[in-house]
């Protein structure tokens, strides 16, 4: 499946970055001591120079995107609001939360009142500094006219956030959430001053806006009043392919210097055109999980579940579908995440075991299913074909099939027994606040577990590690062994660069290449 | 058996009716375009509501809850009756106001304006390549059927008939622009307000694969309608008093199968005008093709109904005018045109 | 009554269609070609040793042993998909076209026998398929019910009818002036009967050169539509190009094989097609 | 050579000319000398070479087939054989040609006047206002408007004999010393026929140049030409003055010809009417295509058993009457009747009974049979559903009426390009037989078969008629024809019936100017026999 009208799917997953629960303020520090798989990020030899045009190929780029951080709610809006505005926090390099427009994000007493202090010398493009009152506009704004993060964070009390003074605001919020800075990284909650106009989209970003091309091609100039420092190229142009192999061929033909995202397996065609280009690939907590349904048939069966997570060859799946740029999962999410459960032991493919489960369970094989999914990205095609082929083994007969995301996201949604998703780029709590707890807005198992919601309700409000860790720990343990999404794979990004280009770096937690941090990249003199 | 009757009576009554005749063609063939084109977009309209899921789901995903969803639907006003969804656009259509696109809140019209645009200048440089490159390679085969000239065409046209057009495109970049003999660019993209044309360059892979893909049949047709021109009698006679073959094969032949022959030009040219989508996503073409195919996929109506509008006008536009210059260049198709 | 007394020539008639085809060499080339194309698609999923799903390598592996033709994007054998994919493909597109092409056939051959009116509303109706971008249509139709295999069918024939009915209507306007078709009429024909025995034999030529034409484009049309991710999910050659045509500049044999064999294929039966366009004008020939 | 006046303007020596394929030959081996300012008349019927001599004298031989020796020479210049130089400047300027159906040989694309100038044009002849100007003396030459508008034309706004009077306008151009008349008046009716001899007689005189006149129309080249020459089997087995032929020509085969011309002396319509009943009946029939009217409320009646002959010009609206009445056309005013019964106007609202009643026969007989069914398979299809038999029996009715019409049951499995004119006429006549009609429409049943062909259909129909008392329409643009076979003539002139009357008393004593010029036309030619 190439391209990105299929890609139109995947665009509509970045809303579930927009993150609102409890975090651990507390596990800043640190990261994953063990990568799933081996980096071969290579360094910035060089110090990137000023100036020049950097025109960035991506897959992603729709009419839908919307230049209203607010209303972001594409792939392509997410890029194009991380170079025209900024938020209080992100998540760093190495996948943890970071301050950026805030100086820092403290805690009152309990997780319900929030002291939010603002970085000095910020200014917005046209000049007026990013102040307290910028950002309580900001959250009015949202509250006041109904625009989708109000819904996703229903514990933020516009009328109670108080303006200090000029840097300082404090947030009194409905209901105590740690994860309130990790939500703070969501791009609809972008700074944006007062009297903001999406015709005229002021930000605080590192680029400003020139031309945009709905669909087509958006350019942005420096800004040169940018708080992190001008950004080394002039001007930054993100181009839409809607297939991947003209997005690579776009970089070899010297039209890009860099094609975001890239498919795995056109690693090779970057790396057989010549030494002018470097393929630099790290792991995300990024993944495309198989969701089956416990309200549906054959799913309402732990043993089936358990028997379908016995069939999948991890290994295989990478190796075959992505080239081998991906690493295995183990049917947990957020590998980032300090507190992931290392312990479990990795589940290895045993369709004989399967089977057997299966037919002492008293089923007569094979068992019919009917998968159901988007082209999530051009390669989840190929592993949901991979996948039906491991799982035949193992004596499930599951039909593919393949439909537009509209189609996906019709009537039909949640009816489906057996669907796929593109998940990830979040800690455990928020993917667990997401798609597993009680009443999370986007399961579509519909799994539920009593044990498992109690734990998380225990662990999001204790604030020692060590305890919360072991609580997460039994979580992980419940999902590990009844839980009803198979994590098989963790994706690659996979970006490919010209060797003219330097100043890029890993962002394990973040979708698109590099980040979407283009300010730091530049041109080798 | 008709030609037959022609009585000097009856040849003065049609001469004279005729001499109103291209006004009055026009006329009548743009009142069958305008009915056309309306049949074009109840179809349309209707078959594209019929998709299952909407523009809202698209733009919501599974993050929506119902409460936006209601919000979005009444923004956009879809919770309208089709009936007065598709009579409002089509009163905007009277006002040559295509509306604004579900998604992206922009007019049609400058959604669409730059890729219309780039489509008609694709097609028109195709055009201009193909047509004088098919008519001359088509007449010279005809010439000698059975010749050298006629094999080739016949062969070339029988392998590049079988190949889809992306392969040749991909193959083309493949020996052009990356790996071969990289001396084009390989994509089509532009930069910021640039136009695909400003550098005729980005053009040449994208014009070369539909001139490729798009001669074989149309060589074919003309060479078929040269052919038979030149077995006629006329011609026989023409050569029996002693007329020159470059005459008689440019004022003689070609004028009687320029007429099937421009029929075949249009049908090409009007698949190109809307069918070039996979040559788009090869090249990064930025066409009406992709974005009709985007459109579909987040079944933003009122874009894919301006798309198709707009090509469907061209397209009888066409036909028209095809029709017009085969009248003029063999005057008997007159009689029939009516 | 020398006329009544001469002997009729009879050497054309009794050599049929068939035989005269045999006689011509690139008949028997066409046949030749798609002989080699046709029997191991069908006889090849049968003697193929291994599963076309198994994987025998790395994806887009250049040939070597284990896989003559190399791997493909997921590391199976592009030989061993060869041979199974050919069946599904050309029974579709064969299948498209004939639908298609008939359809077309009789729309058109309609809109010649019936009174001008109702001709031109018809022709009408016919013009509004043919500015309707082909592809929206497919798109359209095969979103609303899926990619599988009656679908597309169903959709490629679709492609065909109004260009096929546009020239299906020109050739028989042609014949229905003819004497012979009054003829007909006056010796008490029905219409129906009219337009099997009398029209349909005689604009038949034009047909198959119709048809040839538009089983590439079925082909072509099946591949696309895979390209553009609305092919069906099952193995056939049009998947075979979609799937691996990012490869190409690695493993250029796992799309062009597919394409080289479709090729082969068509051009087969082209030359078997002008073969009986040939014999078919050769036996009505003064 | 310098060729003088008295020199041969064409010389054919041992011209041979074979079938590429098998060697066969078409033309053995033949020598001919056309003098200044003759008209030379070359007679046979189809396939006995003579249009393949006529093309000869301009160079041309059809594909397939291959001169195997000897000179062609026109004006002295070679034209076959040794010495050929350029034929281009040769053709239309030396030698000229008249091509047989002018409708196809006019390019429909180029208006006529600029069709004459062509001709002058390729052969770099006089600049373009002068070429103007000698187009317009030759349109009046042959007499046409010379006004400006009919210059600027197009072919398919003439009639037929507008045409070919343009086909001769090119001919003559540029004072050609020899053009050849490939069978130019096939097709065109009797007087048309005679106004463009007298032309070509006249075009002849004016200019010196000799013309070879291919017909099969003996009776025709009788009338005008200086000599005619019977070819046979590609021989030229006759060469006699054409004012003596009747009496000097010898060979058996041209005494056959001349046997087979419709004796006009023997006029004795047989009567089979009975009293007071008619077969057909057109009551004020007035037949239109879209807005033109192409018959006036024409009203006629033929007694059954009996024959009425429409005789008229081409344009006339003779066969539109006729078409009426098989129902091949039917937006008309007024009724058609037949045994006192109103039949629908469409052949296809027709019942199957009304249908076999009415059975026509065609003009081309060629056209009128399926080119992709075995003739014997449309005779028993008639059979079949008109005569409401089983395929045995249809079958067994179709060899019947084949071998009826004087053909053998082994004809009945040829495609009908694989039977001559004449066999295929006969096909169509046991197609029509094999319905059992009352009423038989013959639509110019001849006019587009050799002479000795034609003289045996007429003979079969009125065998036909009087055996089987048919009651037929006959039309036909032949006078002559109209007298032998019909008992009552009516003349038809712009959709108007002129006269209509006994078939004696209407040639005899013609009482409209029309038909005094059409009886005096016949008349003429019969007079030069």
């Amino acid at each position: 499946m190439p391209g990105s009208w299929t890609d139109n799917a995947r665009r509509l997953l970045i809303p579930l970055m927009v993150p609102l629960m409890v975090a651990a303020l507390a596990s800043c520090g640190g990261s994953p001591t063990e990568s799933p798989t081996a980096q071969q990020t290579p360094s910035s030899p060089a110090n990137p120079h000023q100036g020049g045009t950097l025109r960035v190929g991506i897959t992603s780029l729709s009419t839908a995107d919307a230049l209203d951080p607010a209303k972001v709610s594409t792939a392509g809006g997410y890029a194009i609001a991380g170079q025209l505005y900024d938020t209080l926090t992100e998540y760093g390099t190495d996948g943890k939360v970071t301050m950026r427009l805030a100086e820092s994000v403290e805690p009152g007493d309990t997780a319900d009142k929030w002291t939010v202090t603002l970085r000095d010398g910020a200014v917005f493009s046209d000049g007026s500094p990013v102040n307290a009152k910028a950002v309580r506009h900001t959250f009015q704004r949202i509250f006041d006219e109904k625009l989708p993060p109000s819904t996703s964070m229903p514990y933020v009390d516009p009328a109670a956030i108080t303006v200090v003074d000029d840097r300082t605001l404090t947030f009194t919020l409905k209901e105590p959430t740690v994860l309130f800075p990790e939500a703070l990284t969501s791009p609809t909650v972008s700074i944006v001053p007062e009297g903001f106009t999406p015709a005229k989209p002021v930000g605080s970003g590192p680029f400003v806006l020139e031309t945009n091309k709905p669909g087509t091609s958006i350019t942005f100039t420096a800004n040169t009043r940018y708080w992190g420092g001008k950004p080394y190229a002039e001007r930054l142009e993100l181009i839409s392919f809607e297939d991947a192999s003209a997005q690579v061929n776009a970089l070899i033909g010297g039209q890009i210097e860099m094609a975001s995202s890239i498919d795995p397996s056109l690693v090779p065609v970057v790396k057989a055109a010549g030494d002018k280009y470097v393929v630099d690939s790290y792991a995300t907590s990024g993944t495309l999980t198989w969701q089956m349904n416990v309200k549906q048939k054959p799913f309402n069966d732990p043993v089936v579940r358990q028997a379908l997570r016995l069939a999948v060859n991890r290994k295989e799946l990478i190796d075959q579908a992505m080239a081998g740029y991906g690493s295995v999962g183990n049917d947990v999410f957020s590998p980032f995440d300090a507190m992931y459960n290392k312990s479990l032991p990795q589940r290895q493919a045993d369709p004989a075991q399967a089977k057997k489960l299966l037919q002492d369970a008293g089923y007569t094989l094979p068992i019919k299913v009917e998968l159901t999914a988007a082209p999530l990205t051009s390669y989840a095609d190929r592993l949901n074909e991979v996948f039906v082929r491991q799982a035949a083994v193992a004596g499930f007969d599951i039909t593919f099939r393949s439909v537009d995301s509209a189609t996906y996201y019709g009537d039909g949604y949640g009816t489906y027994p057996l669907s796929m998703s593109y998940w990830g780029f979040l800690g455990i709590f928020d993917q667990a606040a997401f798609t597993i707890v009680k009443d999370a807005p986007y399961n579509a198992t519909k799994w539920q577990d009593d044990e498992y919601d109690t734990l998380y309700d225990q662990a999001v409000q204790t604030v020692d590690d060590a305890k919360r860790a072991d609580l997460v720990h039994q979580m992980q343990q419940i999902e590990y062994d009844r839980g009803a999404y198979v994590v098989a794979v963790f994706l690659n990004a996979i970006n490919a660069y010209s060797t003219s280009l330097t100043g890029y770096s890993t962002y394990p937690n973040t979708d698109g290449g590099n980040g979407y941090h283009f300010n730091t990249i530049g041109f080798v003199s | 058996m008709l030609k037959e009757k022609t009585t000097r009576g009856r040849a003065r009554t049609r001469r004279e009716a005729s001499t109103g005749w291209p006004a009055r063609l026009v006329l009548r063939r743009l009142i069958t375009a305008a009915a056309i084109l309306l049949v074009v977009s109840l179809v349309v309209f209707f078959l594209t509501q019929a998709l299952p899921g909407d523009v809202v789901h698209q733009i919501l995903g599974q993050t929506a809850t119902d409460e936006q969803i209601a919000r979005l639907r009444a923004e956009l006003g879809l919770d309208r009756p089709l009936v007065a969804q598709y009579l409002d656009w089509f009163s905007g259509i009277l006002r040559l106001d295509f509306g604004t696109s579900l998604t992206s809140g922009t007019p049609v019209a400058d959604l669409v304006g730059d890729r219309m645009a780039a489509t008609l200048v694709l097609v028109a440089v195709t055009a201009a390549i193909l047509l004088p490159v098919a008519f001359t390679l088509g007449t010279l085969a005809a010439r000698r059927p059975g010749g050298v000239l006629d094999h080739l065409v016949s062969g070339a046209a029988t392998v590049l008939l079988s190949l889809p057009e992306f392969v040749v495109g991909i193959l083309l970049v493949l020996l052009l622009a990356t790996n071969i003999w990289p001396v084009l660019p390989p994509t089509s993209v532009v930069s910021g307000n640039q136009r695909v044309w400003d550098d005729p360059r980005l053009m040449v892979l994208p014009v070369l694969t539909l001139v490729l893909t798009a001669m074989p049949y149309l060589t074919e047709s003309v060479k078929t309608a040269v052919r038979d021109e030149l077995a006629s009698d006329h011609i026989r006679w023409a050569r029996l008093s002693g007329i020159g073959e470059r005459r008689i094969l440019l004022r003689h032949a070609l004028p009687n199968a320029v007429g099937p022959s421009l029929q075949v030009s249009a049908m090409t040219l009007t698949y190109l005008l809307g069918g070039t989508v996979t040559i788009e996503v090869v090249f990064a073409y930025p066409g009406l093709g992709s974005a009709l195919v985007s459109a579909v996929a987040d079944r933003d109506v009122t874009v894919v109904q301006g798309i198709v509008m707009v090509v469907a006008a061209l397209s009888l536009l066409l036909y028209l005018l095809v029709d017009l210059l085969g009248a003029l260049a063999a005057p008997r198709s007159k009689g029939r045109a009516g | 009554m020398n006329a009544a007394n001469s002997t009729p020539v009879h050497d054309d008639r009794r050599t049929t269609v068939v035989a005269r085809m045999l006689r011509d060499p690139r008949s028997v080339l066409g046949t030749v070609a798609v002989v080699l194309v046709v029997v191991p698609a069908v006889v090849g999923p049968h003697l193929a040793t291994r599963d076309p799903e198994e994987f025998a390598g790395a994806p887009l592996l250049g040939p070597a042993a284990g896989h003559l033709l190399g791997t493909d994007i997921l590391g199976r054998d592009v030989l061993t998909r060869l041979l199974a994919g050919g069946q599904t493909f050309i029974i579709q597109g064969a299948l498209a076209t004939l639908i298609g092409v008939t359809l077309g056939a009789g729309v058109g051959i309609a809109m010649a026998m019936l009174s001008r009116r109702a001709s031109e509303l018809l022709l009408s109706v016919n013009d509004t398929f043919i500015v309707i971008p082909q592809i929206l249509v497919s798109l359209l139709v095969i979103t609303r019910f899926g990619a599988t295999p009656p679908v597309l069918v169903a959709v490629v024939a679709l492609s065909h009818v109004a260009h096929t009915a546009r020239v299906a209507r020109a050739a028989t306007s042609h014949v229905a002036s003819s004497d012979y078709v009054l003829a007909a009429a006056g010796i008490g024909l029905s219409r129906r009967r009219i337009a099997a025995h009398e029209l349909l034999p005689n604009v038949l030529p034009v047909l198959l050169v119709e048809l040839g034409v538009r089983l590439a484009a079925s082909f072509v049309l099946l591949a696309s539509l895979n390209f553009l991710g609305f092919g069906s999910s099952g193995l056939e050659w049009g998947r075979m190009i979609e799937e691996n045509k990012g490869g190409l500049a690695v493993q250029p044999l796992a799309v062009m094989a597919p394409v080289l064999v479709m090729a082969v294929f068509l051009i087969g039966m082209n030359l078997v097609r002008d073969g009986a366009s040939r014999a078919l004008a050769a036996r009505s020939a003064r | 050579m310098t060729p003088t006046a008295d020199a041969p303007r064409a010389e054919i020596r041992d011209l041979r000319i074979v079938v590429r394929a098998s060697g066969e030959a078409v033309v053995p081996g033949i020598d001919l000398t056309v003098e200044a300012g003759r008209i030379v008349g070359l007679a046979g019927e189809t396939g006995s070479g003579k249009s393949t001599l006529g093309l000869s004298l301009l160079g041309y031989v059809a594909p397939g087939l291959d001169v195997r020796a000897g000179t062609v020479r026109v004006n002295g210049q070679p034209v076959v054989g040794e010495g050929v130089q350029n034929l281009r400047s040769v053709r239309g300027r030396t030698v000229s040609y008249v091509p047989q159906d002018p409708s196809s040989a006019l390019n429909p694309s180029l208006r006529v006047g600029d069709i004459v100038r062509e001709v002058m044009a390729a052969h770099g002849v006089l600049d373009r206002g002068a070429q103007r100007r000698r187009a317009q003396e030759l349109f009046s030459a042959v007499g046409l408007p010379a006004d400006a508008s009919f210059h600027r034309r197009y072919p398919h706004e003439l009639s037929g004999g507008q045409k070919q009077r343009v086909a001769i306008a090119v001919a003559f151009a540029l004072d050609p010393a020899v053009v050849v008349m490939d069978e130019p008046t096939t097709g065109l009716d009797v007087s048309t026929t005679r106004k463009v001899v007298s032309l070509v007689r006249e075009m002849s005189a004016r200019t010196g140049s000799s013309v070879v006149f291919v017909s099969h129309d003996l009776r025709l080249l009788m009338s005008f030409a200086d000599r005619i020459l019977v070819m046979r089997g590609g021989e030229i087995v006759e060469d006699v003055p054409a004012s003596r032929f009747a009496e000097a020509a010898t060979h058996p085969y041209s005494r056959k010809l001349l046997a087979s011309l419709p004796d006009t002396t023997t006029l004795a319509p047989r009567r089979y009417r009975r009293a007071g009943t008619y077969a057909l009946e057109l009551a004020a029939v007035s037949a239109r295509y879209g807005k033109t009217t192409a018959t006036h409320a024409v009203s006629l009646r033929v007694p059954t058993g009996e024959c009425l002959a429409l005789v008229g010009e081409s344009g006339s609206g003779k066969t539109t009457l006729a078409r009426c009445v098989a129902g091949f056309h039917s937006d008309y005013d007024g009724d058609v009747l037949v045994a006192d019964a109103v039949l629908p106007r469409a052949v296809e609202r027709r019942a199957l009974a009304q249908r076999r009643a009415v059975q026509y026969v065609f003009q081309n007989p060629h056209a009128s049979l399926n080119p992709r069914r075995s003739v014997g398979d449309s005779v028993a299809l008639a059979a079949a559903t008109l005569g409401g038999l089983p395929r045995r029996q249809a079958w067994s009715r179709a060899r019947e009426m084949v071998e009826r019409v004087g053909l053998r049951a082994d004809h009945m499995v040829a495609l009908p390009h694989e039977l001559s004119g004449g066999q295929c006429q006969r096909m169509a006549l046991a197609r029509a037989l094999a319905a059992q009609p009352d009423v038989l429409v013959c639509d110019e049943v001849t006019s587009s078969l050799d002479v000795s062909v034609q003289a045996g259909i007429v003979d079969l129909l009125q065998d036909l008629q009087k055996e089987r008392r048919l009651s037929m329409l006959f039309i036909t643009h032949d006078l002559t024809l109209a007298r032998v076979v019909a008992e009552n003539t009516a003349v038809l002139l712009d959709g108007t019936v002129v006269e209509y009357g006994d078939s004696q008393s209407v040639l005899q004593a013609p009482r409209h100017d029309y038909t005094r010029r059409l009886v005096e036309a016949a008349q003429a030619t019969h007079d030069q026999m």
